[in-house]
């Protein structure tokens, strides 16, 4: 196999064995260490403070704890043709589960599922799309988003909402609406408005659109993606009112940003590593909500004072209640 | 005149210029004397090196050996600008004007007058001043690229005399001018040269050399075969024959009116306008049947090239018809004219005829071109026949167009457009630029096609040239026809018609 | 004609390769030769055509090899500065082309779309029709033909039949979609340049609604399209590559034909270089601008089918990933010589499966990666420069 | 409705057209002088990412501002050293340069600010001030073009170089010196975004503006003027599309992404017989040639 001569490289290399077979390669690396490596591959790059950043930190931990015995992070894959050879290279490699970290990467993980059935693949579609191998995992980022609603009215007089996302995609979308949802706990009259900016890097253009939105009215910010969430919470600095920390604590951006939300993928991901882990070569949905600790809402401190006991009192219901069962934050998709 | 070198003192002293372009020798040990007061004619067949010499004079080129000498301080770095400021202006054989700015800008971009640019009024005053200092008039109010050729030949002169330059090089200042508006060229060089400057001329035209210079020298192939001799110690017998070579100097100095059958008034009218308006044209209706010859004389500018336009289908009549065969040009497409059996010599073949980073034997099929071409070898051996037939000296097929010399392009032209017999000839300037003998050769092409039958409409410059070969000549006047002549060419009463338009021509609007 | 930033004139080389650069004010080789027989002529020009073949050769080798190794010792320095061990990189470059399993068949398939979309861009280029605008041609055309092939009852088409629709409709799609700016063009005087990119943003547009309302999938969560299926592209056995790339691959003799063989080529070349001569001699200029733009966008257009038909087999919004801009570099440093755009097209194909690779099996980051195959492209381009400067001194 | 053409986005459209007007001043006198400058978008995120770290280290926005125009015009005299002085193709090597700017900003960034945490936020200029400056920098642009002889040098060195260089002007030296500044204005273009409305930076900030810039100054005829009002109307656009999108319509929200730039195409057909390309664009200059 290994007929490569760069024997003095650096010992992160894993590719020594390219050339050997698939089957080979899982064997001996599977005899070097009982526990399974993991692989995520991602279109942007990780430190960005947000969604990347979470799935690198999720995968980091997990090393940490030594559920996994090696991890390979691939950023700025671009999805089709790339994406795929980047998953068949990393399951010829031996990595299992392989995680594609964004929802642009469904039809190249099936295409790759299917060669590799004793391999795990996900992609985060967010909405259970499970065949064999092929699993899905949830971005529940709505409940969270419902329960930030709840303390933005809180800390607002009034005004509307104001809503944004790079795309209108479905994930962005139900945030959006649940947010709504929550602040009309509070007031009941609350209004909102929903924008796609086009582009999920454009800070200037998602401020501006928030701007707008602000103009008209909107007290209560939420974004999804980057830069839609970098311009809402910019808007809300500039023209008061209050924003909402996208995944990541954003606390750091802003006085405006009046709560946050994590994301803690070692617990998604922990769960494919222990089916790996257990011979299983069956995907599932990998869903771990609000209410077991996959999301974490941050109040930022500072703000606490200015949100009103009515809100916060709620929120810890609506908390409680959605850990404990008996509340479902309505799911909403498309306008 | 400020104090410094007297008349005929040497201004400019070349000796020995070598340039070789890889195996072409262009120069090869020319020497070149300047003086101030005289007005030197510089000639030579086509490729003879004259522009080379003048550019390596303007710092444009730097010889491979020799010596040049300004105002006795010794040359050592060809250098445009430095050839500027030492006094050399050059006017080249193609324009070098900026088109998009105006006649005022293009001077002030010669001669700026400090970092900042003044008014346009003061800019205007000072090309006013120019152009009644040295009669050369030329409009302002326009961009350069509006002006006609001779406004921008004029341009170009008062360019070089607003530098100040002493020392004046024009090469082939002429060749774009009519003869009226050439001998007002030469005039000015006689004033300018009585003034004080120092004057280099190229030039083909004999006569211009005869009626206005004061020394000549004589290139043929790179080198010097008459060098600074008074022009009054030779006969144009000298001249022509140094120039070309023995065995073809009759053929220059006698060109005459060829016998020419007179068309039978029946045969079939071939191009046809009628009342055609477009641009500068208001009315202009002209028929030429088959197997004549019609000329179109006229100053440049009064309609030439608008009616080149129209009859070449570059561009519709506004008004009016234009048909070959009864059929409206504009409605065919630039093949289908051809297989009407148009051929069109233009103005500018290098715009309008000639791909010219594109081979020889494309440019020989350019508007012929089968919808599937024939192996490379197969074309290759046909261009290279007919590039021995029309005596285009040429590296052979398989060398770029942009390698041929002005007059030898010309001449690919020619052999791509009367191969075979066409009907219709709409020939512009199509000797301009050549050595008399090679047009001469163009001259006796067209003479045969139009006995074939071809209708030829032959717009031209030289009135002696449209007088050899014309059966009619119309002649346009501000973008109408003033004067329609019939052989004998009564010359005074077509330089009566054509001065008519003197008065209204663009200039002097 | 409102062409803007004519290419490199020297990269306009007659297709059978044996003109030089244009314009030389010097040339040795055109010299005026004093031959009196038809024979003379030839032999003389024979040596033209056979110094610039040598020339051209010359250029066409080492001026891509030195600028490719200069790229990659500054590329070099650069990893060593972020700590990086430059020779283990380039080791992982290099065996992940050669020797991965699928590295070569990797990089025929990436090379596929921005070979077929820089092919149309060197006739463009040496129409001198300045598109830059083949992204919005390969999504627009990617959609429609999905959406054709997706509609009712077309899955019940025989693969093959349905393979030749897709083609067809996609080519038709990028066609009309590039032939927009020669109409905005040739009638109204507006950049290609311009609007040719504009329809770029507009087609991403149109992309994003295709997926998200107008062909989507309706059993999809996500912006999607239902699968092509029967439409997907067989994969050719040996080659162990969809049938995408043999498809691109035989346009290059085809298109070499036509350039260098059929009147059309001709036009197009003798437009780049006179449009004026053309339009007096040939056919209406504005017409060849559409045609070029016409078939430019056709291959663009194709680029968008055979991507999905032959990779993922759907289209999601996803799907505008850049080629179209690759392939402009593509077809420039091919010199616009079909040929020269295949290797162009395998080199830069091949340059990302190997940064891939690196950037996988080291802690490269990728935007080191991606430096370094940007500097590969700058130096042989600037090599090139070099290489004409030298012939234009006498 | 009433909420779509209001004092609020018309303050925007501004903010939206101050880098791109900024940066197309420079495309412009690249232009003018004959180079080609596709590496627009490249000099305008090198002078992005300058101005956010020379601000972020100094303090001082202002001195971002500097920072941001000294590296683009670094970026711009690489860029002619390549295309003028090399005669290297300008298209590729345009395009090159901007690829490169992104891969070797986002490089940086990663190394210096943005591992393991949000970057750190730098002050930022008031508008009025922003205005000033881009009014002061297309009054220079104008008054150069027009009232210097160097403008006129320069604007011809674009049109029939052959004929400038004749007269002794150096066209090598005048289009090096055009694509440094066309350099500047871009990199302060990107400098006054970040230390602008933004205040902060991240990957690819400048998100296609200069491409934007490009278009504009082919729009305006290469008419500083017409530069200004194209950007401004394309930043109006922009404004204006994203507070249509928060009125109730049935049209799909892609329609309205689409329409600076529908808006854009219809402006340069409306425009185009209007304008004159410099002759001499992307063509590079070598003495004696044909
Ligand atoms: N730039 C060049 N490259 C190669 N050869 C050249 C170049 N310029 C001139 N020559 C050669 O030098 C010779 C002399 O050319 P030159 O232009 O000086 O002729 P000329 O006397 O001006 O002719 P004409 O009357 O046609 O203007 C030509 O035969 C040509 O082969
Ligand atoms: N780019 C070039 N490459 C090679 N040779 C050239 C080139 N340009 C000009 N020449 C040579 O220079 C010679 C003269 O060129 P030029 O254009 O000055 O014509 P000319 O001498 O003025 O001739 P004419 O009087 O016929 O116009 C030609 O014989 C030609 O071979
Ligand atoms: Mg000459
Ligand atoms: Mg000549």
């Amino acid at each position: 196999g290994s007929d490569d001569d760069d024997g003095a490289s650096d010992d992160t290399s894993t590719d020594d064995t390219a050339a050997a077979s698939t089957d080979a390669t899982e064997e001996t690396e599977a005899a070097d260490s009982d526990a399974p490596k993991l692989a995520i591959v991602y279109s942007a790059e990780w430190f960005d403070g947000s969604w990347g950043e979470a799935a690198y930190d999720g995968a980091t931990a997990l090393e940490a704890s030594g559920a996994v015995s090696e991890i390979s992070l691939s950023e700025n894959v671009t999805p089709g043709a790339e994406a795929e050879r980047a998953m068949r290279a990393l399951a010829e490699d031996g990595f299992n589960p392989i995680i594609a970290h964004s929802f642009d990467f469904g039809e190249d993980v099936k295409a790759v599922a299917a060669d590799f059935p004793d391999t795990i693949f996900l992609y985060a579609g967010g909405f259970g799309d499970v065949t064999d191998n092929q699993g899905d995992y949830d971005q529940p980022f709505y409940e969270a988003s419902y329960l930030q609603g709840i303390l933005a009215a809180g800390a607002t007089d009034g005004g509307a909402v104001a809503g944004a996302a790079g795309f209108e995609i479905p994930a962005c979308y139900a945030m959006y609406e649940a947010f709504l949802a929550g602040a009309r706990e509070i007031r009941p009259d609350t209004e909102g408005s929903f924008i796609a900016v086009g582009d999920w890097y454009d800070v200037q253009l998602a401020k501006e659109g928030a701007l707008g939105q602000a103009n008209d009215g909107a007290t209560m910010f939420v974004g999804c993606g980057q830069a839609p969430t970098f311009g809402q919470i910019e808007a809300a600095n500039d023209e008061g009112g209050v924003s909402t920390g996208y995944v990541g604590d954003m606390a750091e951006l802003g006085d405006s940003v009046l709560s946050s939300f994590e994301w803690n993928l070692d617990l998604v991901f922990g769960q494919a590593v222990d089916d790996v882990a257990a011979g299983s070569n069956e995907a599932q949905y990998y869903g771990v909500g609000l209410g077991d600790g996959g999301l974490e809402v941050l109040i930022h401190a500072g703000e606490e004072g200015d949100i009103s006991d009515e809100a916060l009192a709620l929120f810890e219901t609506r908390l409680a209640e959605i850990q404990n069962g008996e509340f479902e934050v309505p799911f909403i998709p498309e306008a | 005149m400020t104090e410094g070198p007297a008349r005929g003192d040497v201004v400019v002293e070349m000796t020995g210029i070598h340039r070789r372009f890889g195996s072409t020798v262009a120069l090869d040990g020319v020497d070149l004397t300047l003086r101030k007061g005289e007005i030197h004619a510089v000639l030579g067949a086509n490729g003879a090196g004259k522009t080379t010499l003048m550019r390596i004079l303007a710092g444009l080129d730097s010889p491979d050996q020799g010596e040049v000498a300004v105002d006795g301080h010794h040359v050592d770095q060809f250098d445009p600008g430095a050839a500027r400021r030492s006094g050399i202006a050059l006017v080249q054989q193609h324009f070098t004007l900026v088109p998009t700015l105006s006649a005022s800008e293009n001077l002030l971009l010669a001669r700026p007058l400090g970092r900042l640019r003044p008014s346009s009024r003061r800019l205007r005053r000072h090309l006013d001043e120019l152009v009644d200092r040295f009669g050369l008039a030329v409009r302002d109010d326009v961009p350069v690229s509006a002006l006609s050729v001779g406004e921008q030949q004029r341009l170009e002169l008062l360019r070089a005399l607003d530098a100040n330059a002493e020392i004046l090089v024009l090469d082939e200042p002429t060749a774009v001018l009519t003869d009226a508006e050439a001998d007002q060229l030469l005039a000015v060089c006689r004033r300018l040269a009585d003034d004080g400057h120092a004057i280099a001329i190229i030039t083909h035209r004999l006569g211009e050399v005869f009626a206005g210079c004061d020394r000549v020298t004589v290139l043929r192939a790179g080198l010097p075969i008459i060098e600074d001799a008074h022009v009054s110690d030779l006969s144009r017998g000298d001249v022509a024959t140094a120039m070309v070579g023995s065995e073809s100097a009759g053929v220059l100095v006698a060109r005459e009116h060829v016998p020419h059958e007179t068309p039978d008034a029946a045969r079939p009218v071939r191009l046809h306008v009628a009342d055609a308006v477009a641009g500068r044209l208001s009315g202009v209706s002209l028929d030429v049947r088959e197997g004549e010859i019609v000329g179109i004389a006229g100053v440049d500018g009064n309609g030439q090239s608008d009616l080149e336009a129209l009859l070449s289908g570059r561009i519709p009549p506004e008004s009016g018809r234009v048909e070959i065969d009864g059929q409206p040009l504009e409605a065919l497409h630039p093949r289908a004219r051809r297989a009407e059996g148009v051929a069109y010599i233009p103005s500018d073949r290098y715009r309008h005829a000639l791909v010219r980073p594109m081979e020889i034997s494309d440019n020989l099929e350019l508007g012929r071109v089968p919808a599937i071409r024939q192996p490379r070898s197969t074309r290759e051996a046909a261009a290279a026949e007919r590039l021995i037939e029309w005596d285009v000296r040429s590296a052979g097929p398989a060398a770029r167009a942009a390698s041929l010399s002005g007059g030898n392009a010309q001449k690919l032209v020619l052999a791509r457009e009367l191969d075979g017999v066409p009907g219709v000839v709409v020939a512009c300037y199509p000797t301009r630029g050549l050595d008399p003998n090679a047009a001469e050769t163009i001259v006796e092409r067209l003479l045969i096609r139009s006995a074939e039958g071809a209708a030829v409409l032959w717009i031209g410059a030289e009135l002696d040239e449209l007088f050899a070969v014309s059966d009619r000549i119309l002649v346009l006047a501000n973008g109408g026809v003033s004067g329609t002549f019939q052989p004998p060419f009564d010359r005074a009463a077509i330089g009566l018609a054509m001065t008519d338009s003197e008065l209204t021509r663009p200039a002097a609007s | 004609m409102s062409v803007l930033g004519p290419a490199d004139t020297d990269s306009a080389d007659d297709a059978d390769g044996t003109s030089g650069a244009t314009p030389v004010p010097s040339d040795p080789a055109s010299s005026t030769t004093s031959a009196s027989t038809a024979e003379q002529l030839l032999a003389a020009s024979d040596g033209v055509a056979r110094r610039a073949m040598a020339r051209d050769l010359l250029a066409a080798i080492v001026v891509p090899v030195v600028g490719l190794v200069v790229a990659l010792l500054v590329g070099g320095v650069l990893i060593a500065l972020i700590g990086e061990q430059p020779l283990s990189v380039y080791a992982d470059v290099f065996n992940g082309v050669f020797f991965e399993p699928r590295g070569l068949s990797d990089t025929a398939t990436a090379a596929t779309p921005l070979l077929l979309i820089a092919l149309g861009y060197a006739f463009a280029y040496r129409a001198r029709v300045f598109t830059i605008g083949a992204e919005g041609q390969y999504v627009v055309a990617a959609a429609a033909s999905v959406g054709v092939l997706t509609a009712g009852g077309m899955q019940s088409l025989p693969g093959p039949l349905l393979i030749i629709i897709g083609i067809a409709v996609a080519a038709v799609a990028g066609a009309l979609w590039s032939g927009i700016c020669g109409v905005l063009n040739v009638r109204f005087g507006a950049s290609v340049v311009i609007s040719s990119l504009m329809l770029v943003y507009i087609g991403q547009a149109v992309l994003q609604w295709s997926t998200r309302v107008g062909i989507r999938d309706p059993e999809s969560f996500v912006a999607l399209s239902r699968p092509v299926g029967n439409a997907e592209l067989p994969i050719v056995p040996i080659l162990d590559v969809h049938l995408g790339f043999v498809i691109a691959a035989l346009l290059v003799p085809l298109m070499t034909w036509v350039l260098s063989r059929h009147r059309f080529g001709f036009r197009i070349r003798a437009l780049g270089y006179n449009p004026e001569a053309v339009e007096a001699n040939e056919v209406p200029a504005g017409r060849m601008i559409i045609a070029v733009l016409l078939v430019a966008g056709a291959l663009a257009g194709l680029a968008g089918f055979i991507e999905i038909a032959g990779v993922n087999g759907r289209l999601n919004d996803a799907a505008s990933v850049g080629y179209g801009f690759t392939a402009i570099i593509v077809a420039l440093v091919g010199r616009l010589h079909p040929v020269g755009v295949f290797i162009a097209a395998l080199l830069i194909a091949g340059l990302d499966i190997g940064f891939e690779v690196a950037a996988r099996s080291s802690e490269l980051p990728t935007s080191m990666a991606g430096l370094v195959q940007v500097l590969v492209v700058i130096f042989v381009v600037a090599g090139d420069a070099i290489l004409e400067r030298r012939r234009t001194v006498t | 409705m009433d909420n779509v053409l209001t004092l609020d986005t018309l303050t925007a459209a501004l903010r939206l057209a101050i880098p791109v007007a900024v940066a197309a001043l420079g495309a412009l006198i690249a232009e003018r002088s004959g180079v080609l400058n596709l590496g627009l978008e490249g000099m305008m995120l090198s002078g992005a990412f300058a101005a956010y770290s020379t601000a972020e280290a100094t303090g001082s926005p202002w001195l971002g501002l500097v920072g941001g125009t000294v590296v683009g015009a670094s970026v711009g005299l690489l860029l002619a050293a390549f295309v003028v002085v090399g005669r290297a193709n300008q298209i590729v090597t345009g395009i090159s340069f901007t690829l490169l700017a992104g891969f070797a900003t986002a490089l940086l960034f990663q190394q210096e600010y943005s591992i393991g945490g949000i970057p750190p936020r730098i002050d930022r200029i008031d508008l009025p001030a922003l205005v000033a400056l881009t009014i002061a920098g297309f009054a220079g642009v104008t008054w150069f073009l027009r009232r210097t002889t160097a403008g006129l040098a320069l604007t011809a060195a674009g049109e029939a170089p052959e004929a400038v260089d004749a007269l002794g002007y150096r066209v090598g030296v005048t289009r090096t010196a055009a694509t440094a500044v066309s350099g500047a204005f871009a990199g302060l273009g990107g400098a006054m975004l970040v230390c602008g409305p933004l205040g902060l930076f991240i990957e690819n900030v400048t998100a296609g503006r200069g491409w934007v810039a490009l278009a504009i100054v082919v729009f305006a005829g290469w008419r500083p003027s017409l530069v200004m009002i194209g950007a401004f109307l394309f930043g109006l656009a922009d404004a204006v599309q994203l507070r249509l999108q928060g009125t109730d319509t049935a049209i799909p929200y892609e329609v309205f992404i689409a329409l600076p730039y529908i808006v854009t195409l219809i402006a340069l057909v409306v425009r185009a017989r209007a304008s004159h390309t410099p002759a001499a664009l992307g063509v590079p200059f070598v003495r004696g040639a044909v």
